[in-house]
């Protein structure tokens, strides 16, 4: 690769970040303005909004346009996904398909299941829930026991068990999930990938009031519910490889766009310089938390881009996806903590306050070391298969 | 030199943790969470046991107690998330009042004494905006009927104690609703003044300092409980097939937060028994107690959600109702961060 | 116990601080004017120091008056320490034997042997090491191998084997270590507690140069080394219990004293108003760091006062010492990582620099979290001895 | 936009790699630990293929590269803990003299081309005091036979190049031996003006940025050397019988200290390619990397000592040699706080 190092957009990039920035400046809603994704309005008010990035291509930028994107690569997308924050335009409800189903269905999916899966999640017509924890497989996610009976009669799978921790499951249209088609095999082995229809008969959906009240998750129960043979995505029984592939060498990259820690690590700094005028001793003390914060996004959007450039060239995201899920975790706590200290007593306040959405944002930061794979299981796999430390 | 409880500060202890335990469960203050304003026995509870009097003189119906015998049962409150102003009506407001009854103006000291006796009664339930300007919400101040508020007067700050019917509240959504923060618009009146000759700066000062203190000995209980209660479930809660208490990291984290709260716990006792005798150093001794006491309620609050993972986050989870004290409380009455800076600055002070 | 909370010394104690304190003043040797008790010089100036402490029993205030103390309690022993500290004294070279030997000698020894060596370690005329690790028992120290052989011809044992980390090793006069007796038994038994001299024939010492080039500790090896039954302390294959009864009750209490840290913390107070005069703006930044570390060395003494009183009405210390040591450690990292972050370009100066001597406590304070059972053993202690957690 | 390195530059790194694994082992380190006048052979080494020349202009016999060409062979040098100060005269000073070349005094234009050349044959170990007070002392000075300083004339700062063997030193003990920290005693005379006119702040400005970027380099590949041994040393450790790598406190300390590493590493990338390309924001850039790596450089220390306990405390241990050239390393050209300070003084000044 003889091309020197270049951190500047090409006049193509730059141009197709200029075409981003008109079409979002034009159509993102206000920043908060739509209601909470965790409740029923917010749901289809996030819905409405991604139909309408839809409708003209930037839902899924990086998408071949076949599926309803604009078949640009991936330093293309974190340049959307820059434009995209700088605006604080809304939380993408349908994440889970877009950001972790869709990696995998591009790798493992069959073209039938592109072509009937992908256009309607890139229109928000579809909205996916991830069906991988169960109640006693969280961190042991191997530990997977729900089941799939094969019902060759039928030509499919017949599930029964439960998932937990379903974010958006209560509103979801499709879910996908591991089950265990292999019941004698070991752990990781015979578990099976599905493509699951919420509306399919035998599929109950208990919602799970969050911490804040807020119903941003599910319990799913699966009562001999049917799913077609070809609704399995990947081989029968290799669920786990289907799963994990996906997740070591995309899902580092893209489940947290840098772009979203660098808008809060800059709202950060507005907030210290607005308190500074007001009260600079008081503020003066947080200055080294501030800088700490915002350094710690800028270090993740740099890690992105270079990341980004090896994997367009070749290489491959191994186990430092773990350490990007820890960093990023951390960053986002950062920031949050920091904003909290600023505001001082008025960090407790909830609601439509004016300083009411870092705690809100604190919240959300404080989920994030233990979803997508706690950070203690993350540190295991950094310090085995970075550092080659033995296993327990 | 005697640093520990006696005897009987012990037993009183032992015997709000008793009360507390049974008129104070999860499912209770969940309620209060739920309907901030849900009647309860607890607070008659307290004060049939003459807790709620206990700093009030004797001489008006109380048990004229210090800070330091207040400190161990804020602490039970805490350890049961109590959603009621115990520590801010007998560790604070008591003593302010207390200290306006020896003022020159009658009228003003029998009204100090009458509010001091309806505290003894159980009467009262208080809220301190003695520090808050007029913008500024106060705890607690949706469900108190006594409001202890500063106006500043020609000669420098005066305090009123104003009755809960006679001021206009706007509450502020707040993310513990037993907080019950709210805006507070209200007229000083001749009618409500305790002290008529300005309070000296220092006494508004130790008002803070006090509160400081018993802020700290609430965080010191909620601290403990959700240790325990994260503890309870690390043993219980199963992943590869052993408790997910055995693994090392989850011990070392809950270790490191035991840890920070071993060494809280006699800087919140220290404060108060300084605040009693009036030390020189009685202002940076709360400062400590109330940074060493947030920073360990927050790593407590931190590290349970961590080991609860995402149970920890749903409603359902009673550590809920610790972490969102645990969280306001750490700011409520200066942060961990304010009071290192008044610790340095006193230091600096004496140099 | 009905004596209400006094943080104040009774008119006796200060009477006794005020005696100490006259005498320090008028002997005390200039802030580090000894050379380093790690070099043959300075540990026989140190050595001086201390006879003439025990010549006028300022030596071991809280030991008996028989064996060269003045009898006085703990607390009198924590005044005392203030006053030592506050004039920044030397360290203590008979460290080992009367914070860590003499403790388990009250506790365990015979009359003949508390009379034997409990004075000349009052006077430093005997200085003792210790004689636990060994190359393969580190934070395993139930690994221990070094054994000794019963005979009964000599009346006593024959030590073979070889000991390491022994501070001041190198010079010591007396050592106390575990060895095996029981070769059968396992692990933490067939153990016995030994005193041994130094002098005997069969034992070596190689000194190990330490990370400042100093010789800090030693290594000890014993090559039929025979010891008389006189000189087991308690009972022969309980010498784990011996050596750890007293690190449960005392160690957590004497080894290190809270004045130490807060004469540490009050130097770094100063170091920052000194710099402030200097760069108010550049300084202010470490002022959290500052007074969270200072902070730490109150809470340690507090605790430690509070932990006397327990102790001096009929209480316990168990795994308290562990949660004691883990912030003891960290209290005197934080005060010179703080110290070196206030000093900057000249945090690296080493040797007799006025800022050297930040450098010098950091490195030592580095150790901290090593010696004396690594903090993570310390964690686990903690973990699952005063929350409960269950044992791997 | 393409964040990587070409295929050449990779190359040059792994050629280098390659001499100082062979002549710069921790026994060579060592030997100049305990005498850092010992003669090597490793910067004739350098010399032969070119890297000490490696910016300096192609017409005075150099290769006319750039910072970024230099960082990845500075994160080498800090691999083996090189005693060498390479960085600061490839990526420090040859291009402060480039600079200079260019001045309308032809005179000084002409002293900085001729040290250019002798940079570029190998013959100039250069030490950086243009920062520095006549008080404080200059890193390397006492093995530098090219030091670069500043007088300040009546319109400001002038630069010169003196040659080691016309100033005076009085070193200065510091833990880490080869740092050669020295004061400089010295007499600004017109033989010895690189730059006659005086260079602009920002110039000076722009040295200390790349100083700091150089540094960063440096310290970045002693945290992976540190994090490497330390982890083969867990391998290896038996205790409890097994290795102690198994644990999993160990590994969470390596863990935690492999993170920080991995992501200081490409803002320091990042700042190399802003100071080449004079980006607007390339001054933040620098103080970004070098908070980073330093804060990694300091937490891979911690945890490498942590993880080898006593052994690690000794002089024997290789260890020590990185251990102290991290924490010299993490305060020169400004520590962590001080860039983070300088950070958010850059983000404050855009708003």
């Amino acid at each position: 690769m003889d091309a020197p190092m270049d951190l500047h957009g090409t006049p193509t990039q730059e141009a197709f970040r200029a075409e981003a920035r008109a079409w979002l400046e034009a159509h993102a809603p206000a920043p908060r303005s739509l209601p909470s994704l965790d409740t029923a309005s917010g749901f289809e008010a996030h819905r409405a909004w991604e139909a309408e990035m839809a409708a003209d291509r930037w839902s899924v930028v990086s998408w071949p346009e076949e599926y309803g994107g604009r078949g640009v690569g991936i330093l293309e997308w974190l340049i959307f996904e820059e434009e995209y924050w700088k605006l604080q335009a809304p939380l993408r409800v349908s994440q889970n398909g877009i950001f972790l189903l869709a990696p995998t269905l591009f790798e493992f999916g069959t073209d039938e299941q592109k072509s009937r899966f992908l256009p309607p999640m890139a229109a928000a017509t579809e909205i996916w829930c991830q069906g991988w924890s169960e109640p006693d497989a969280g961190s042991d996610l191997a530990g997977i026991r729900s089941r799939a009976r094969r019902s060759e009669t039928e030509g499919g799978w017949v599930l029964t068990g439960q998932k937990t921790w379903a974010s958006r499951g209560a509103f979801a249209e499709w879910c996908f999930g591991l089950f265990r088609t292999d019941p004698e095999a070991e752990r990781h082995k015979g578990l099976t990938y599905f493509l699951i229809d919420m509306a399919t008969p035998g599929v109950t959906v208990r919602p799970i009031p969050q911490i804040d009240g807020e119903t941003g998750f599910a319990e799913l129960f699966f009562e001999e519910v049917f799913v077609p043979d070809h609704l399995v995505l990947g081989e029968v029984g290799k669920g786990w490889n289907v799963a994990m592939a996906t997740a070591g060498s995309e899902r580092g990259l893209s489940l947290r766009s840098p772009a979203r820690y660098t808008e809060a690590a800059n709202r950060l700094v507005d907030l210290y310089a607005e308190r500074f005028t007001g009260d600079p001793d008081r503020t003066r003390r947080s200055a080294d938390a501030v800088a700490a914060a915002w350094m710690d996004a800028e270090a993740y959007r740099l890690n992105t881009l270079w990341t980004a450039t090896r994997v367009l060239e070749g290489g491959a995201v191994g186990p430092e996806a773990s350490a990007n899920k820890i960093h990023w975790s951390q960053t986002d706590l950062a920031i949050h903590r920091a904003a909290l200290d600023l505001l001082g007593p008025t960090a407790e306040f909830h609601g439509d306050g004016i300083d009411a959405p870092w705690l809100d944002g604190y919240l959300f930061a404080l989920a994030g070391p233990i979803y997508a794979g706690t950070n203690e299981i993350q540190r295991n796999v950094v310090a085995e298969r970075m550092l080659g430390l033995p296993r327990a | 030199m005697r640093f520990a409880f006696t005897d009987q500060q012990l037993e009183f202890r032992d015997a709000v943790r008793q009360v507390l335990t049974k008129e104070c469960t999860t499912a209770d203050v969940r309620a209060a969470f739920e309907d901030p304003g849900t009647p309860s026995g607890r607070w008659a509870a307290l004060a049939d046991m003459g807790i709620i009097g206990m700093t009030v003189p004797e001489n008006l119906g109380g048990l004229g107690l210090s800070l330091i015998d207040v400190v161990p049962l804020v602490e039970e409150a805490g350890r049961v998330a109590l959603p009621e102003p115990l520590g801010l009506t007998v560790g604070v407001a008591a003593p302010l009042l207390t200290a306006c009854v020896s003022g020159d103006d009658a009228d003003a000291s029998a009204r100090a004494r009458t509010w001091l006796e309806r505290i003894a009664g159980g009467d009262a339930a208080a809220a301190i905006g003695t520090h808050a300007g007029p913008d500024v919400p106060v705890a607690g101040a949706a469900g108190a009927n006594l409001l202890l508020m500063t106006a500043i007067g020609p000669e420098g700050p005066v305090v009123h104690a104003v009755a809960g019917t006679d001021v206009s509240i706007t509450p502020v959504s707040t993310l513990d609703p037993t907080r019950r923060l709210a805006s507070v618009a209200w007229q000083p009146g001749t009618d409500t003044v305790v002290a008529s000759a300005p309070l000296s700066p220092a006494l508004l000062e130790r008002t803070a300092q006090r509160a400081a203190v018993i802020t700290a000995a609430e965080l010191l209980g909620l601290a403990e409980a959700m240790i325990d209660m994260t503890a309870a479930y690390a043993k219980e809660r199963q992943q590869f097939g052993k408790p997910i208490g055995s693994f090392q990291a989850i011990k070392h984290l809950l270790a490191g937060a035991q840890v920070v709260l071993e060494f809280a716990r006699p800087t919140v006792y220290g404060a108060a028994w300084a605040l009693d005798h009036d030390e020189a150093d009685a202002g940076r001794s709360a400062s400590v107690a109330k940074a060493y006491a947030s920073e360990a309620a927050l790593e407590a609050a931190r590290v349970s959600l961590q080991v609860h993972g995402a149970i920890g986050y749903t409603w359902e989870c009673d550590l809920q109702l610790f972490l969102k004290r645990s969280w306001a409380l750490a700011e409520a009455w200066g942060s961990a961060s304010d009071h290192r800076a008044l610790v340095l600055e006193s230091l600096l002070a004496v140099r």
